[in-house]
């Protein structure tokens, strides 16, 4: 288990009901940790759809998690 | 070169300096206007939100790309983020080239790329009070498509 | 929506003033600047003749042709004439539309056509002295193309 | 024979050395009264590239000429 801070944009923290939060995960990858906050928190977007970001720097959803990393969840981006 | 997110008013004509070359010929620019309707429903503002320093970063990546893939001389965007009135500009892209072509199909890559993969978000106020995240599924009101501009 | 042949420098800000429409959610516009150089030569300023009446009936025509090809809000051009310099703006188009394809689409054809069927000529005049009018065949030094933007 | 305007442009202006002239002619279409012209004043290009405005309107080169029209040449434009 690791500690991560997961942090929600827009619809995301709206649903979520805050800014970001503190979680103890057996997540592997940023997908993985994807999985456990929207069932979470109900976000219905599938991953295809949203975009990770791990401290500060736009990732893959395949990318492994480290203790301590702050992940930046993007729902669909609406642009211009 | 230069991409920002920015919460003031964007000023065209002053960005345009950035992009004067002495063999540009040729500049294109799009300006993105909040409308006031999406999808058929009336619009009353629009709220932007981003992550400033990843969106400046993907947005610059984007510029990046467009000057290596058209023939450019020079390339720059911004996009607004909080409350807009209908009318306002919410994004800016221009481009300078020696021909019209490559500043044409540069400026429309873009303003396409920036749409799909800077993190900026829309939520749009309805006449009727309710208001929706653009492009999200929430259960709540909302658009599946985007049709802004 | 109105096309005309001017004298004076062009303002874009002031000209996109008329395409200001709610509804409107694009603004794609085209600059067309005085380069340093055509075809390689060095230039070092031009000169630009109309007949203005017809120019203006014909830019005209060709804006609201665009109108009615393209789901465009709005359109207007303007084209200078006289003596311009490096940098300067010689021709400006800008169109607004409900969505940024059709006001891309749009915005080229008007300077594509307007470049074939306006009647306006183009003297440049090159570093060493001499000058040419741009496309016309006059055994003094002229191009063969226009390659300007 | 009828009296027609001939109106010169950029480099036919240039190269007819004046503004317009006053031509008696048997020309009975626009192209026929050019080609009169460009053997007059040198004018190398060909009407393909041309164009031609008859009192102030763009016209056909096929277009028929009247007693007192004027006949504008306008040599390949180049705007933009």
């Amino acid at each position: 288990m690791i500690d991560v801070t997961a942090q929600y944009f827009a619809v995301f923290r709206e649903q979520a009901g805050r800014n970001l939060e503190t979680l103890t995960t057996s997540a592997a990858t940023a997908e993985e940790l994807y999985a456990e906050v929207s069932a979470k928190h109900g976000f219905a977007d599938s991953v295809a759809r949203c975009k990770v970001a791990i401290n500060d720097e736009l990732a893959a959803w395949t990318a492994p998690l480290a203790e301590g990393d702050v992940v930046l969840f993007f729902p669909p981006v609406a642009g211009g | 070169m230069s991409f920002e997110i920015t919460d003031q008013r964007i000023d065209p004509e002053a960005l345009k300096a950035d992009l004067r070359h002495e063999t540009a010929g040729a500049c294109v620019s799009f300006e993105g206007w909040v409308r006031d309707h999406n999808d058929g429903e009336p619009v009353t503002a629009l709220e932007y939100e981003a992550h400033a320093s990843v969106a400046n970063k993907e947005g610059l990546q984007i510029l990046t790309e467009a000057v290596e893939r058209f023939d450019l001389l020079a390339a720059s965007g911004r996009h607004r983020v909080g409350r807009l009135e209908i009318g306002e500009c919410a994004v800016w892209v221009g481009v300078s080239a020696a021909h019209r072509g490559a500043a044409f199909d540069a400026c429309r890559y873009i303003i396409d790329q920036l749409k799909q993969r800077v993190p900026i978000w829309k939520k749009e106020y309805y006449r009727d009070g309710l208001s929706g995240w653009i492009n999200c599924v929430t259960g709540t009101p909302f658009k599946a498509r985007d049709t802004t501009s």
